[in-house]
């Protein structure tokens, strides 16, 4: 059986919203929330009402980013300065922890930002390809709801969203 | 590089002030200057001049303050509210005092000035940057930069006394007395060949070689029986810290270092100078 | 390197001594380079003699010539070059010290305005010549000359040069050799010869517990400044001397005296007298006091001193009472006092400290003097040039003969001493560089360096040992076309006398043979005289038979002294104050001491006019405004440094500024003290009273920062130097 | 009196919002090709200078013995500080929801960016051998020479990087929207650049909600960041043993100064901005109000912390430190450092008034005055301690030449070149925050459409302190 790739166009906000909370509670059977895709000109974090929680783990990455930034800091430093040419300064140690806890300090935050930056492209799905309907209109003013559907359910899909003042409702075949 | 190496000698690695720091002295080099027999006549600084290919700067530049000489005579009036200087001029020959925890060495970017193993400050021409920390945070302002590339300022043939034995520095570089580092080198390779330790007074630095009445008197403050120790002995200067150290059994003895309270350490003991009432 | 030559041969005979010396110097293994005809020859590395230790350092000894003190050297060479000159422990002057001067030996040497050629007057213009061009122009301009009318113009010689000096003048059966010297010593040496019977006693600073100096500055100007610092070293150590400094302006000296006396400029005299009449009244005179001397005396009683001299009589009763605790005492005085119209009465009332003290045969002792009476130092002071200004300016000379000497910069302006010499038939100037005294020849022969020539130096003051220290090539001439002092006076006179000098083809076979024959010489030592030599050459000095004269103290000659007239129109006295470093302006064209500063005011590389707060409060100056000191016989201008140092009668210019030509670091610098001197001359000695000029002090309207070194002139109360009382000195180790 | 209104219309159309912006990047004007003209040529004197100095010797900068930093590095503190600001806005006030800040923090952003990146230039251009100026960096070298990570320098290298890449990637990542915007709306280069940076951005919910958290992270590293690397630029000078810089409160007090001098040039931009392109929909004076009621208390914690130092210094009758300060407010420098007390100190209080703050023109002028004085506080904590320490043989007082003016000089066009450039090729002001701003405050307004979604207090965007 084919399916289809739906991409529906809202100007208002609360009724875009409106439907999914329908496609919610399985107003359509054999459309579950999970396919829904929203495109918006800004971020709502009240939908994860409707969307339900889905989950972000850019954190995590962070998390070891800055820990291994520490770990290698202290160790890169301390090598440095035992392991190659010393540099012996008068009443000073060779390994002097309080200054190198300011670098180690830097290197934390200097791999913490990275990984995070790089975990963010890949994990919001960034520089990879897109699927093929895209209006411009979702980053002026309107809302955009994507789902996969089965032909089967195309129809009563359409309904539900004409009920909810969608503007323009784009279908293409999958292959 | 092997972290082995950083865990087995971390404990020496850590070692710090109160410790000496990271150091196993062969020498430590050291001055005593007697201020009572200083007469201020500048042999000391225009023998530094010739030993150390100093550049001499001209007038210009001398008044903008990029004057070079490592080893200056400081001429102080106590007396100058007084309707005449009774008591003569104070005259205080200054030079780096290779401190045993010197403020310069730690702020260099690139370590181009550090410790060595004999005590010395030992500023590295092809390392140093210029970014001139040391300079700004030596409390005795002893240390002077290359403003300008001065060897060109050298005029046929004056350039053929320079001397071959060390470099002729080029803009952009911080440089500061040695204690003669060649002379210790020299000595010390030499008695390296007839395998013996160096002998006191075998080393002289080119100011205390000069000077017409004995004030400055250089050797190694490690060997008990050189002449710059036993001075420091009998006038009661010990180095190291400065807050840890017992105060002098007899507090009229002559010898003390200047700044001794920024507890940097310095390797130069001055003598008191002496005034009789008349 | 391009500069020099390297003769193989005779590099290999420097370092025949040079091998040995190094035994003696212990320090550095013997090397050499390979010129030749100035190339490099880098193949000689490759296959060096097998006692070239390449970057390795030779120390030979030789002597300073930088002043007249004499003191022995030894010289670092490397690759051929001089380096380094350090003081030669076996010299008795020196003990292995040097001064700034000393240091700058090298300077003098590698100058780059030195004279590379001989030039000769064609045309009103001095143009290059050749020595042969040159000597033969001498040689049909002096065949005609004799007697009076040939007169030789030094500066202190000694030694061989002197001796030549004198065959030179001998060969035109004239007596006229004239010696100038600036900085001297001379009326002190005629008061010590008058009084004591010995021109130039030893004084024993070393045994010495009190000095009493009248500005002798010993530390810095006066006679032998390095060696009177080794003997203040001693002085000072053990039981710590007293050091008293009474003088009008601050010295060198006189930064270091225990008590620092300003005295009314030109009454040291009187001061030295009040002090004298102190000590008798207060019975601690040693020995018999003339009837006579106490009339002298009777009238200097304190009040009437301190009235004259500006000193506090209960002061001046402080200072006997030093003098009396202290004792053995030392009494000297110097320029200040010599200086003076009184200069001879002056410097008598301080000899007679010295007497009343009981100082004569404890402090001071009778003179070693060299045995070879023609080879004593000639050492002179501005008399010389005075009578041969005369002469000249009378047209009584017809040719002039002038080494080591520069008198058209260093004699006083009033002697137009340029204008005189115009007057001399044909003068030949031998020196070193292109002074104004060169500019006015007729031929100018280019000399060695001090550090290229030949020489033996016999000191004026030897402090009581009599040697002969000799004076050697550390490196091969810089300048092919230069020719050493010796050399160029043996061909003077082989022009004169060819058979007599014919055996000696340069001024080494000469010193050689002269000094082998000398029975001093080789009295020590195997009797091989090669041997001999070369061991003399090692050492640098030679401890020669001394002549020890006894003391035929005499107080005849003590006058009262005259009183300093005042002047409404110029109220101060000028003082041409010298200095350790440029001495007499000699030095100016070293780079290392015009930027070295003057020890007292820290200014560098110019000259400035000294005064009192005092002064300069009346006169609305402060330091760095230019000011116009005026004396009777023109004016100079220069910045103000004011500080309480000095009399405030007094205002003091340093002498060695003020060259109009002695190449690029000299010229065009600063100002001469003695273009503007008084034609005084002090009556007893005939010498110039230098420091009797008067002058008056104007402001101009400009001012600059006073370029010297160092910001804050107290210590702004950190412990930088530190003072004690001698007290506390004497209960930790004065008994050391 | 005192004016309630809103800190923007919330009424205004958000298609409105995109072309306004965009229009901002559009075909500029005559003016805007003068002042890029002034900021070459001024940037050319500094290349000149530089040249000359580099050939030369440090010494036509008239350094000296005791005075071996001068302009240079108090210019380089000046812009480190001048950075802070962005970080404050976007940053500081993201996580406290302070959501006036929307409109202005992209160009304080680019403006902590770009000021990094003329800081950077100076302690280069004050080496003495600039050319083995990578020898601070921790590279591995064959000989095993590492730098000193002892000396306050190089911290400054680590910090410094670490700062501006960091900074640079918050002002990217914020900008990934907007970009995609730009996208959709360009033509030619523009559009291939835009499609490059905006990363296939479309605005999925996905997308969204990786991005709030990222960017909350980032805000979160850059704070301390900020704070650190200012610390450590003032460690420059409080690591050292001399007086006048071996102080305990110099981190904060840096710290302060920097965010002082960062405000006061937003304000000025701001001013600029509005003016030229015609921002007053966005950059509102109610904004500007808050701007300034924000420098105001820094001016007051900044002076505050001044008189700290002063009184620590006066009390501790450490005698070298006492010299130093009396030397400062009589000394030869006197007139620099009362300048510095009365713009830093006495002209704040201009903020204060409403009148004024409401008065553009006059806030310009005070933004600047604040700068001045900030530039002077700067020079005032490098030079006179110098020219007076310990040694007082070494005592001396100097001003920097010529060449140290024109280098300077140049850096204030390299700094405005940047941002002209900046201001054409990406969107000055945030487009999406700011319709998140719209959309949330009109939500916000009509009760009952809250009512039914639920929406909980914690609700991103929702400013907690919004209550006006």
């Amino acid at each position: 059986m084919a399916k289809y790739h739906t991409f529906t166009l809202f100007s208002d906000f609360e009724e875009a919203f409106g439907a999914l909370a329908d496609i919610r509670v399985h107003k359509i059977p054999g459309i579950s929330i999970d396919d829904v895709t929203l495109q918006s000109p800004i971020e709502h974090p009240e939908i994860e009402e409707v969307l339900g929680d889905r989950p972000v783990h850019v954190q995590k990455f962070t998390f070891f980013g800055a820990l291994f930034g520490v770990t290698f800091g202290f160790f890169f430093l301390a090598a440095a300065q035992a392991s190659f040419l010393a540099q012996p300064q008068g009443g000073k140690p060779i390994i002097p922890l309080p200054s190198n806890f300011v670098l180690m300090y830097e290197m934390l935050i200097f791999f913490g930002v990275w990984t995070t930056v790089f975990a963010f492209i890949f994990l919001a799905g960034l520089v990879r390809k897109r699927g093929p309907i895209y209006s411009e209109q979702v980053n002026v003013d309107q809302i955009a709801v994507i789902i996969d559907v089965d032909e089967k359910n195309l129809d009563a899909l359409k309904k539900l969203f004409t009920k909810h003042k969608a503007l323009e409702i784009r279908e293409e075949k999958l292959p | 590089m092997s972290f082995k190496n950083i865990l087995e000698n971390w404990s020496a690695f850590r070692k710090d002030a109160e410790a000496g720091g990271h150091h196993k002295y062969d020498h430590r080099w050291g001055m005593a200057i007697n201020l009572d027999v200083c007469t201020g006549c500048n042999a000391c600084s225009t023998a530094c001049y010739a030993e150390n290919n100093l550049a001499v700067v001209g007038k210009d530049r001398f008044e903008k303050g990029q004057a070079m000489h490592w080893m200056r005579i400081e001429r102080y009036w106590d007396d100058a509210d007084r309707q005449f200087p009774e008591r003569g001029a104070s005259f205080l020959p200054m030079m780096c005092q290779q401190c045993g925890a010197a403020t310069c060495e730690p702020v260099c970017p690139v370590a181009a000035t550090y410790h060595t193993p004999d005590g010395l400050n030992a500023q590295v021409y092809n390392r140093c940057i210029g970014s001139r920390y040391c300079s700004n945070n030596c409390p005795f302002r002893v240390r002077y930069f290359n403003f300008y590339s001065y060897y060109e300022t050298w005029a046929e043939p004056l350039n053929q006394q320079l001397n071959p034995d060390i470099s002729v520095r080029d803009k952009g570089v911080m440089e500061k007395c040695t204690f003669c580092v060649q002379r210790i080198r020299a000595s010390n390779d030499k008695a390296k060949m007839e395998n013996r330790a160096i002998a006191d007074g075998e080393v002289q630095t080119a100011c205390a070689q000069a000077c017409p009445t004995g004030a400055i008197v250089f050797g190694d403050t490690m060997d008990p029986n050189s002449a710059v120790n036993k001075l420091w002995a009998k006038h009661e200067v010990k180095r190291g810290d400065y807050l840890s150290k017992k105060p002098k059994v007899n507090a009229e003895k002559r010898g003390y270092r200047i700044f001794e309270e920024l507890n940097v350490d310095p390797s130069v003991m001055y003598l008191e100078r002496v005034r009789e009432e008349i | 390197m391009s500069g020099f030559k390297v003769n193989r041969r005779d590099f290999l005979r420097v370092l025949g001594w040079g091998g040995a010396s190094t035994a003696l110097v212990g320090c550095d293994m013997p090397t050499t380079v390979t010129l030749e005809e100035g190339k490099e020859d880098v193949v000689a590395y490759f296959m060096p003699e097998e006692y070239v230790i390449p970057g390795v350092g030779v120390w030979y000894a030789s002597t300073c010539t930088q002043c007249a003190a004499g003191c022995g050297i030894h010289g670092r060479v490397r690759e051929g070059r001089a380096l380094k000159l350090e003081g030669n422990p076996e010299s008795v002057i020196n003990r292995g010290k040097t001064c700034m001067m000393g240091q700058a030996g090298v300077q003098a040497h590698y100058n780059p305005d030195r004279l590379t050629q001989p030039l000769m007057r064609e045309g009103g213009a001095l143009k290059p010549a050749s020595w042969e061009v040159a000597l033969k122009k001498i040689a049909e301009k002096t065949a005609s000359a004799n007697g009076d009318r040939v007169a030789w113009l030094s500066g202190a010689v000694s030694g061989h040069q002197a001796v030549l000096i004198n065959d030179v003048l001998n060969t035109f059966g004239s007596k006229q050799h004239f010696v100038h010297e600036t900085i001297h010593a001379s009326v002190w040496q005629a008061v010590a010869r008058d009084m004591l019977g010995d021109a130039q006693p030893v004084l024993r600073m070393d045994k010495a517990k009190s000095i009493l100096s009248f500005g002798a500055d010993f530390l810095g100007t006066w006679q032998s400044p390095v060696h009177f610092a080794t003997q203040y070293a001693k002085f000072r150590s053990g039981k710590r001397g007293v050091l008293i400094q009474v003088e009008p302006k601050m010295s060198l000296t006189g930064g270091s005296a225990d008590a620092w006396v300003a005295v009314r400029p030109g009454t040291e005299g009187i001061l030295a007298l009040g002090i004298a009449q102190n000590l008798v009244k207060r019975g601690w005179a040693k020995g018999e006091v003339p009837a006579k001397l106490k009339e002298v005396l009777a009238k200097y009683e304190l009040g009437m001193v301190a009235n004259a001299t500006g000193v506090a009589g209960d002061r001046i009763q402080r200072i006997t009472a030093a003098l009396k605790d202290h004792a053995p005492s030392l009494v000297l005085a110097g320029a200040p006092v010599e200086g003076g119209e009184n200069g001879y009465d002056a410097v008598s009332a301080v000899m007679l400290l010295n007497i009343l003290l009981g100082n004569i045969g404890q402090t001071i002792e009778p003179a070693a003097q060299f045995a070879e009476a023609r080879m004593q130092a000639r050492s002179g002071g501005t008399r010389g040039a005075l009578e041969f200004s005369k002469l000249a300016a009378a047209k009584k000379l017809d040719v002039a003969f002038i080494s080591h000497a520069n008198p058209v910069y260093h004699a006083p302006g009033f002697m137009k001493m340029k204008d005189a010499m115009a007057n001399v038939g044909f003068k030949v100037v031998m020196t070193q560089f292109p002074d104004e005294t060169a500019m006015q020849a007729d031929v100018v022969l280019p000399l060695y360096s001090a550090i290229e020539d030949w020489g033996t130096h016999v000191a004026a003051y030897n402090g009581g040992v009599a040697t002969l220290s000799f004076q050697q090539p550390l490196m091969e001439p810089l300048y092919k076309d230069t020719r050493g002092f010796g050399d160029v006076a043996l061909s003077l006179l082989k022009q004169r006398k060819p058979k007599e000098y014919a055996a000696f083809n340069d001024y080494y076979a000469y010193l050689k043979a002269s000094v082998s024959n000398m029975p001093a010489a080789v009295a020590k030592g195997d009797k091989n005289k090669d041997a001999a030599w070369n061991a003399l050459l090692q050492k640098g000095v030679l401890e020669t038979k001394a002549t020890v004269g006894k003391f035929k103290v005499n107080t005849a000659t003590v006058a009262a002294v005259a009183d300093v007239s005042a002047d409404v129109q110029f109220p101060y006295r000028l003082l041409p104050s010298a200095r350790l470093g440029l001495w007499d302006g000699r030095h100016a064209n070293s780079p290392w001491l015009q930027e070295s500063p003057d020890q007292i005011s820290k200014v560098v590389w110019g000259s400035w006019v000294e005064m009192h707060p005092v002064t300069a409060a009346k006169l609305g100056v402060k330091s760095g405004d230019y000011v116009r000191v005026t004396s009777a016989q023109g004016s100079l201008e220069a910045q103000a440094y004011v500080f309480n140092g000095i009399h405030p009668e007094a205002i003091a210019v340093p002498l060695g500024q003020g060259h109009q030509e002695y190449g690029r670091y000299a010229k065009g610098l600063g100002v001469n003290p003695y273009a503007i001197l008084n034609p005084v001359i002090e009556k007893k000695t005939g010498e110039v009273a230098a420091y009797a000029t008067r002058v008056s002090v104007t402001k101009l309207d400009k001012s600059a920062r006073l370029v010297h070194m160092g910001s804050s002139d107290t210590q702004m109360g950190r412990k930088l130097v530190s003072t004690i009382p001698a007290t506390v000195y004497r209960r930790t180790e004065g008994e050391a | 009196m005192h004016v309630n209104e809103k800190d923007i219309n919330e009424q205004i159309r958000w298609a409105q919002i995109n072309a306004d912006v965009l229009r901002s990047m559009e075909n500029p004007r005559p003016a805007y090709w003068v002042a890029v003209a002034v900021c070459i040529a001024m940037v050319s004197c500094a290349v000149l200078a530089e040249i000359y100095q580099y050939n030369t010797g440090l010494g036509v900068t008239n350094l000296n013995n005791p005075h071996m930093w001068d302009m240079y590095i108090a210019t380089f503190v000046f812009w480190i500080g001048m950075s802070h600001s962005g970080t404050l806005l976007s940053a500081i006030l993201h996580i406290i929801h302070a959501d006036w800040r929307k409109p202005i923090y992209r160009f304080a952003e680019a403006m902590t960016t770009f000021s990094l990146m003329t800081a950077g230039f100076f302690p280069m251009i004050h080496l003495g051998r600039i050319w083995n100026l990578y020898w601070v960096l921790p590279y591995v070298s064959d000989r095993g020479v590492w730098p000193n990570f002892r000396s306050p320098l190089a911290w400054d290298a680590f910090a410094i990087s670490t700062y501006l890449s960091a900074s640079a990637v918050f002002l990217f990542i914020g900008m990934i929207p907007d970009l995609a915007i730009c996208r959709d709306n360009a033509k030619g280069w523009r559009k291939t650049l835009y499609t490059t940076l905006s990363l296939g951005w479309r605005g999925d919910d996905r997308q969204w909600r990786n991005f709030r958290k990222t960017y909350m992270l980032l805000a979160c590293f850059l704070i301390p960041l900020a704070v650190s690397v200012h610390s450590i630029v003032s460690a420059d000078f409080a690591m050292s043993i001399m007086p006048g810089w071996h102080v305990t409160t110099f981190p904060p007090y840096f710290v302060a100064g920097a965010l002082y001098s960062g405000c006061a040039a937003i304000i000025t931009l701001f001013v600029i901005l509005r003016y030229f392109f015609r921002f007053e929909e966005y950059m509102t004076t109610a904004i500007m109000e808050k701007t300034c009621k924000l420098t105001f208390a820094i001016a007051m914690v900044w002076t505050y912390l001044n008189l700290i130092e002063f009184a620590s210094t006066w009390y501790g009758h450490n005698i070298y430190d006492k010299e130093v300060l009396i030397y400062k407010a009589t000394g030869p420098y006197a007139w620099i450092f009362w300048t510095m007390i009365f713009c830093g100190s006495v002209a704040p209080f201009a903020l204060a008034i409403q009148k004024w703050r409401r008065h553009m023109p006059t806030m310009f002028v005070v933004s600047l005055l604040l700068n001045l004085g900030m530039y002077f506080e700067r020079w005032m904590i490098v030079a006179p301690t110098l020219s007076m320490a310990y040694e007082p043989h070494q005592f001396y007082m100097m001003y920097g030449s010529i060449v140290q003016w024109a280098i300077v000089f140049g850096s204030f066009g390299w700094f405005g070149l940047l941002f002209l450039i900046f201001v054409k090729i990406f969107p000055s002001v945030s487009m999406y925050e700011v319709k998140e701003m719209v959309f949330h405050r009109r939500r916000h307004l009509d009760h009952e459409t809250a009512v039914k979604f639920g929406r909980r207090a914690r609700d991103a965007g929702t400013p907690a302190t919004d209550t006006h």
